[in-house]
């Protein structure tokens, strides 16, 4: 009873990875199977965020307190993670346009040749 | 008849016949009357004209005179101040084709258009002639005289008018004012409509 | 002919009655004058009695302390983690109470706003344009919004042929979102805030940023292009006028060193100035941006009425359309209370809020604030949108840049050393306003070097030209 | 127990997250698709929020909600209506058991292991991601700004049309 | 390579904030830009011209009210003075005085109304239009108080005016007069100053010389772009040639020279009903003339200078008491002949000031 209370009333690491783990998968589902340049970029987007929940996660709840790590460097890398997101989709929406000019299209099926 | 700053037309015939010959066919005190496929020709020469200077196409519109149908220029030139009016008449009503303007004077753009569409003259050399107010399809035109005319070619307009007396004299009416001599007076006591007037109404 | 004469039109009647300033503000009756006075004076009396209280130091947290009604919230917690209960329900009740109450409080300020505020701002541009503005409804027509709101909610719902249905229902109650929470972190008094954050700046920031998708959703959805063209206008306006705004809140938490909006209050108040007074151009950045955000004239291009019909929200109708309406004047007085506690010094008014509640004072500034834009809306004109995207990269973005770093330098030369607060606060102040206006002139003038800003000279009259005959010259 | 202001917390966000996330991918329409995506980028800024992560929070609501989503919102727009549509490709089923197996994998990883130490409360952590940036990472934190920048190049140089096409670019913004 | 954005086409009106009547414009849009324009307007066509055949010409007088429902006093003046000067009508001094009073007085109400929709559609929300109404109310209360109509005044008569105006007349004008100064250098302040509506106006909308005369503008769009040209002293058609005013010349042709024409016009129209009332004489107020007036055949083209610009009438007669043709030069509809010209790769914003710059009434166009 008890331990089934906790389980559920006792938000820890463990239910912050199983989202983490949720989100991660859902966004690999979707990157790997939308045919939209953009809804794979959501997808990775998500992966992203999935990612970064992990990290908080752990510098919440951290495991090794002997290392020399701060408490907070995890949400240093998730500043990092932020930025290069950011960039990333500039360039990839950017990419995305571009092919659109060139090819009339954005559909990753047809977009099978290494140059145009 | 000529208003104070309209040109005669004998003069500006007899300039514009010495200048282009045989391009004028009628001439009367009031107007010139050239060909429907001369007025260009007319028209360029009018506006570079230093003597006549029609600078500004003021008016363009056509009159139905149930033969034909005649437009009506109304130049204007601004540094000499004065008016002419060269008229054009179609060869037949239907159809009635007449040279566009458009190509001296963009002011003819929607002149031409309005007289396309209420008199039905076909401008050549309009750049886009369609109907102005009414929708494409109406049928016919409406300013022309037969446009619902009514049986046995009774053209529309008044013959007489009822109770009229033809031999009323024109005279001023109210003659007592003119011997009292008053022009008027200022009072300044005169806003009783002012006073009483509350917002008690606008106040809800 | 005696008939005709007794025309006097309501207008001119309008023209000529409004003597006094205080007949042509409110228009009151005088009793109900009178009955106002005395509910003031009453209630400045008892505010006396409470503040000498609080001198004294007889009153300290109490919840009968109405100056700060979060000393009620915490009593009330207090009350409840001591009571002989379980302590888990008891835990969850102190979460509880005092969250919902807060969160009722946050809406029923925008909900009553939204009840009073369309009649407020009618009846002032009517002011301002000499004219009566909605006074049948009820008493001074304070009515007529529930009479609007009853009407568009009985309007048919029309849903425009090849709609987005689901994005089209969305961003009526999207818009909505953005403006209220946007109340969380404000601080009405020291102890009655929602969510006073470690991050508020940032909040505000964040969440000033959200309003762009509904908008864009809203126009999007429309199938209408005057929807289309209004969104991508509000989109592109509401991206460029972020950057001022961060950068103008950056100044400030630079000068106060903390991103909480209840210290940056504190900051303002012990050091007996507002942050108005040390970087104006920072405020006034502010405020423009914020205009711009809020989609308020001069800067309403997104829902410009005599270009594109009513902007991003033409194909709503009924209540939508009015919900649309409403988060604009929502918005209008967020951003008063926005600009007050960042630069206006909050709840605070140089200790007169010993002796007078705060979110009194908050609220009086926020209504001053509301009426600067209401007087901008009766008074100018609109921009054009690439006036205004020039105006956003080209001037405000870089000047207020390079303030904000001399702020900067300022701020790290006011911790390093501690002079006395009136010479460096004056310093900076004299520095930053007098940098503000040179960077400002120069860039104007950099920026409109090839074009004349000075009023254009009248037109000629023709004795100053050779009658009519000058025509001549034109042909040549 | 966690004060229940968490418990709700977490599981609403989670809900919300997980849900609307698999609505992106049910989505037919990639617009809402995109709007099920910023829902679910809210969310997860609500789960940061219960882990204290207040600055991270903020700066998810700003950068992916606010930036990048506004950002596919253009991408979408410019691209054409056909290509509006969220429909799958052949590697939807294996791209379905990529997924399964990943989340069934870390939530075994999450359940097996006896996970030790207490929550760590910070009272903020804007400050100590700071120094942190500053002090620490300052390399990291340059390398940083040097890749947004390039990034913002980039792009710009990506999408740059012909000189004829620029104006009517700038037309429209 | 293709361009991401495609031009599509935008249908402002009939029914829009800024198109001041039923009057449409299908504007062919890439961005915010306009590619095409073209302007449908006959949504309030009645076919005025064909009607007026039907009536006797006194008859005819109310539809001038009703083609340009903004300037009703120069528009019957305009019907009147053509058809005395077809039929040879006597008119007494102290009518031509009242008409002058009047037409400067309906010029003042329609400047300022031309004025008030112009900046509500630069954006300023409606405060300086009814601004602009405040005088524009009172010169409507002296309409009603002489003829009983304030917008469509059936004023003016072949031969003279219809009523003398009442004794509560003078004093109320005069009031008006000594006020009216002081109002428009109120407008001054509050607008010529204004930097927003001077980044709004000025350089937007430029008409040449050159364009303005050849495709015959009239009136403040034609005076805007440099040319002196007022009808009221090249071809003086009351007594006006008795009076003393200057003609008001705009300097570059853009929208705030159309605005600044008009606003200037506003002191000279008070200037001139000073001279008038100090000059109008006593007398009859009208000639009598016959039920139905039997001109001799002929016609007339006469002219005369509106608020929107040369309202000319052309009158042809077959002798009988109805014209055989009735036709308005309306200067709306004529002043419109460049908007194409102007609108093509302007910003919307801009194509839209420079449509209420030109100050159309669409009862005007349309007839």
């Amino acid at each position: 009873m008890t331990e089934i209370y906790e389980l559920i009333f006792e938000i820890g690491l463990m239910h912050y990875l199983i989202v983490s783990g949720s989100v991660f998968g859902l966004g690999t589902a979707i990157a790997l199977g939308k045919r939209s340049a953009i809804a794979v970029l959501m997808g990775i987007e998500l992966m992203l965020n999935g990612s970064i929940l992990a990290l908080l996660a752990f510098s919440r709840f951290p495991q090794n307190t002997s290392s020399d790590a701060g408490l907070v460097d995890g949400h240093v890398f998730v500043v990092f993670i932020l930025s290069v997101a950011a960039a990333e989709a500039a360039v990839a929406l950017a990419l995305s346009v571009l092919v659109y000019r060139k090819r009339e299209t954005v559909d990753l099926d047809r977009i099978n040749l290494m140059r145009w | 008849m000529r208003t104070s700053t309209q040109l005669s037309g004998i003069t500006v015939g007899e300039v514009l016949g010495k200048s282009l010959p045989g391009i004028v066919t009628a001439v009367t005190d009031e107007w010139i009357e050239v060909g429907p496929d001369r007025v260009i020709e007319t028209l360029q020469w009018l506006l570079n004209s230093d003597e006549f200077d029609a600078i500004q196409l003021s008016n363009l519109t056509a009159v139905d005179r149930h033969t034909h149908i005649e437009v009506v220029y109304h130049l204007q030139s601004l540094d000499l101040n004065h008016q002419l009016v060269v008229k054009t008449r179609t060869h037949g009503m239907d159809p009635a084709v007449v040279q566009s303007a458009y190509s001296v004077y963009k002011g003819a753009l929607l002149q031409e258009r309005e007289v396309y569409d209420l008199m039905g003259v076909r401008f050549e050399g309009h750049p886009d002639l369609r109907r102005l107010f009414l929708w494409d399809g109406f049928p016919g035109h409406p300013l022309r005289k037969d446009f619902l005319g009514m049986p046995g070619r009774i053209t529309s307009g008044l013959e007489g008018f009822p109770f009229e007396d033809k031999d009323k004299p024109i005279r001023p009416i109210n003659q007592e004012n003119v011997e009292a001599g008053v022009a008027y007076v200022v009072t300044g006591e005169t806003d009783e409509s002012k006073t009483g007037t509350d917002l008690s109404e606008d106040r809800g | 002919m005696s008939e005709n004469t007794r025309s006097a039109t309501p207008m001119s009647r309008q023209i000529a009655e409004h003597h006094s300033l205080l007949d042509r503000t409110l228009a009151l009756p005088r009793p109900i004058l009178v009955m106002l006075s005395v509910l003031l004076v009453g209630f400045a009396m008892s505010q006396i009695a409470i503040g000498y209280l609080v001198i004294s130091g007889q009153l300290d947290g109490k919840w009968y302390d109405i100056r700060d009604l979060g000393n009620a919230m915490i009593s009330l917690d207090g009350v409840i983690q001591n009571s002989e209960m379980d302590s888990r329900i008891a835990s969850t009740l102190a979460y509880l109470i005092p969250t919902l109450a807060g969160a009722t409080g946050i809406v029923s300020i925008v909900g009553g706003w939204l009840l009073i505020g369309p009649w407020v701002e009618r009846r002032l541009i009517a002011k301002f344009q000499i004219r009566q503005g909605p006074n049948r409804t009820g008493p001074f027509g304070l009515l007529q919004t529930l009479a609007d709101a009853l009407k568009l909610m009985q309007k048919e719902i029309i849903i425009p042929s090849g709609a987005d249905r689901f994005l089209y229902f969305v961003p009526p109650v999207a818009v909505f979102i953005p403006a209220i929470l946007g109340w969380a972190p404000i601080p009405w008094s020291p102890k009655m805030s929602y969510a006073d954050l470690d991050v508020g700046v940032l909040f505000v920031i964040a969440i000033s940023s959200l309003g762009v998708l509904a908008v864009f959703m809203a126009g999007w959805a429309s199938n209408n292009h005057y929807s289309l063209l209004g969104a991508m206008r509000t989109i592109a306006m509401m991206i460029s006028y972020e950057i001022p705004i961060s950068v103008s809140l950056l100044a400030v938490v630079l000068l106060t060193g903390s991103t909480k909006l209840s210290e940056i209050v504190l900051w303002q108040s012990e050091h007996g100035v507002w942050l108005v007074m040390l970087i104006p151009f920072a405020a006034l950045a502010f405020l423009f941006a914020s205009t711009a955000e809020i989609n308020r004239t001069p800067n309403d291009i997104g829902e410009a009425e005599s270009e594109i019909v009513a902007g991003f929200y033409t194909e709503y109708s009924g209540m939508k359309a009015g919900l649309f309406m409403g988060v604009e004047l929502a918005n209008a007085i967020l951003v008063g209370a926005l600009m007050s506690t960042f630069f206006l010094g909050g709840y605070t008014m140089f200790g007169l809020e010993t002796w007078i509640p705060g979110y009194l004072i908050l609220a009086t500034k926020i209504g001053l604030v509301y009426f600067l834009f209401v007087w901008i809306r009766a008074t100018l004109p609109r921009f054009r949108l690439d006036q205004l995207m020039g105006f956003a990269w080209k001037f405000l973005i870089p000047v207020s840049i390079a303030l904000m770093f001399l702020t900067a330098i300022e701020s790290s030369i006011l911790v390093r050393w501690d002079v006395p607060n009136f010479l460096s606060l004056g310093l900076i102040g004299l520095v930053n306003i007098t940098s503000a206006a040179g960077l400002t002139f120069v860039w104007l003038r950099v920026l409109f070097r090839d074009t004349d800003l000075s009023t254009p000279p009248a037109p000629i009259l023709t004795r100053e030209m050779g009658g009519l005959q000058a025509a001549k010259v034109l042909r040549g | 127990m966690d004060s229940p202001g968490i418990v709700i917390g977490f599981y609403m966000m989670a809900g919300l997250a997980l849900g609307s996330g698999t609505l992106v991918f049910l989505a037919r329409n990639l617009l809402h698709a995109l709007a099920f995506l910023v829902i679910s980028f809210l969310s997860m800024a609500g789960l940061f929020l219960t882990l204290s992560a207040d600055f991270i929070a903020m700066a998810q609501i700003l950068i992916y909600a606010g930036s990048i989503s506004v950002l596919m919102v253009f991408a979408v727009m410019l691209t054409p209506l056909a290509s509006r549509d969220n429909g799958n490709t052949i590697y939807v089923l294996p791209g379905l058991l990529a997924a399964g197996g990943i989340a069934t994998f870390v939530g075994f990883l999450a359940l097996d292991t006896s996970w030790s130490g207490p929550a760590t409360d910070f009272t903020t952590t804007i400050d100590l991601i700071g120094n942190l940036l500053l002090g620490k990472y300052v390399l990291a934190f340059e390398i940083a700004s040097v890749l947004l920048l390039f990034a913002l190049i980039g792009a710009i140089m990506l999408v740059q049309t012909s000189s004829s096409d620029q104006e009517e670019g700038e037309a429209d913004d | 390579m293709t361009t991401s954005t495609e031009p599509y086409i935008l249908n402002i009106g009939p029914q829009h904030p800024s198109t001041h009547g039923v009057f449409r414009l299908r504007v062919v849009m890439d961005g915010e830009k306009i590619k095409d324009l073209d302007m449908i307007v006959g949504y309030l066509h009645r076919s005025m011209e064909k009607l007026a055949e039907e009536r006797t010409f006194t008859q005819n007088i109310p539809f001038t009210d009703r083609a340009d429902y903004l300037a009703a006093m120069t528009g019957n003046l305009g019907l009147a003075i053509a058809v005395e000067r077809l039929a040879g009508v006597e008119v007494p001094e102290r009518a031509e005085y009242l008409r002058v009073i009047f037409s400067e007085l309906q010029r003042i109400a329609s400047h300022a109304m031309a004025n008030g929709t112009l900046i509500s559609d630069a954006g300023a929300w409606q405060t300086p239009l009814l601004y602009m109404f405040r005088e524009r109310e009172k010169i409507l209360d002296l309409f009603e108080m002489t003829c009983g109509a304030r917008l469509t005044t059936n004023y003016m008569r072949i031969g003279g005016v219809a009523f003398d105006p009442p004794v509560e007349f003078w004093p109320a004008l005069q009031e008006l007069v000594d006020e009216l100064p002081d109002r428009i250098d109120e407008y001054h302040e509050l607008l010529v100053s204004n930097e927003v509506f001077l980044a709004r106006t000025r350089g937007v909308g430029v008409i040449s010389p050159e364009d303005a005369i050849n495709a015959s503008l009239t009136g403040p769009a034609l005076r805007g772009s440099g040319i002196p040209w007022d009808l009221r002293k090249a071809d003086p058609y009351s007594v006006y040639d008795r009076m003393e005013f200057d003609v008001v010349v705009g300097r570059s042709g853009d929208v705030y020279d159309r605005f600044m024409v008009r606003m200037s016009e506003l002191y000279q129209s008070v200037k001139i009903i000073k001279q008038a009332m100090s000059q109008i004489p006593a007398g009859a107020h009208k000639t009598d003339i016959p039920l139905a007036l039997r001109p001799d055949e002929g016609e007339i083209y006469s002219r005369i200078e509106s608020p929107r610009g040369e309202i000319g009438f052309f009158l042809v007669s077959d002798g009988g008491p109805s014209p055989y043709r009735f036709h308005i030069r309306a200067p709306s509809l004529i002043n419109l002949s460049l908007l194409h010209e102007l609108g093509r790769d302007a910003a919307l914003s801009d194509a839209i000031v420079t449509l209420g710059s030109l100050d159309i009434v669409v009862g005007e166009i349309d007839r």
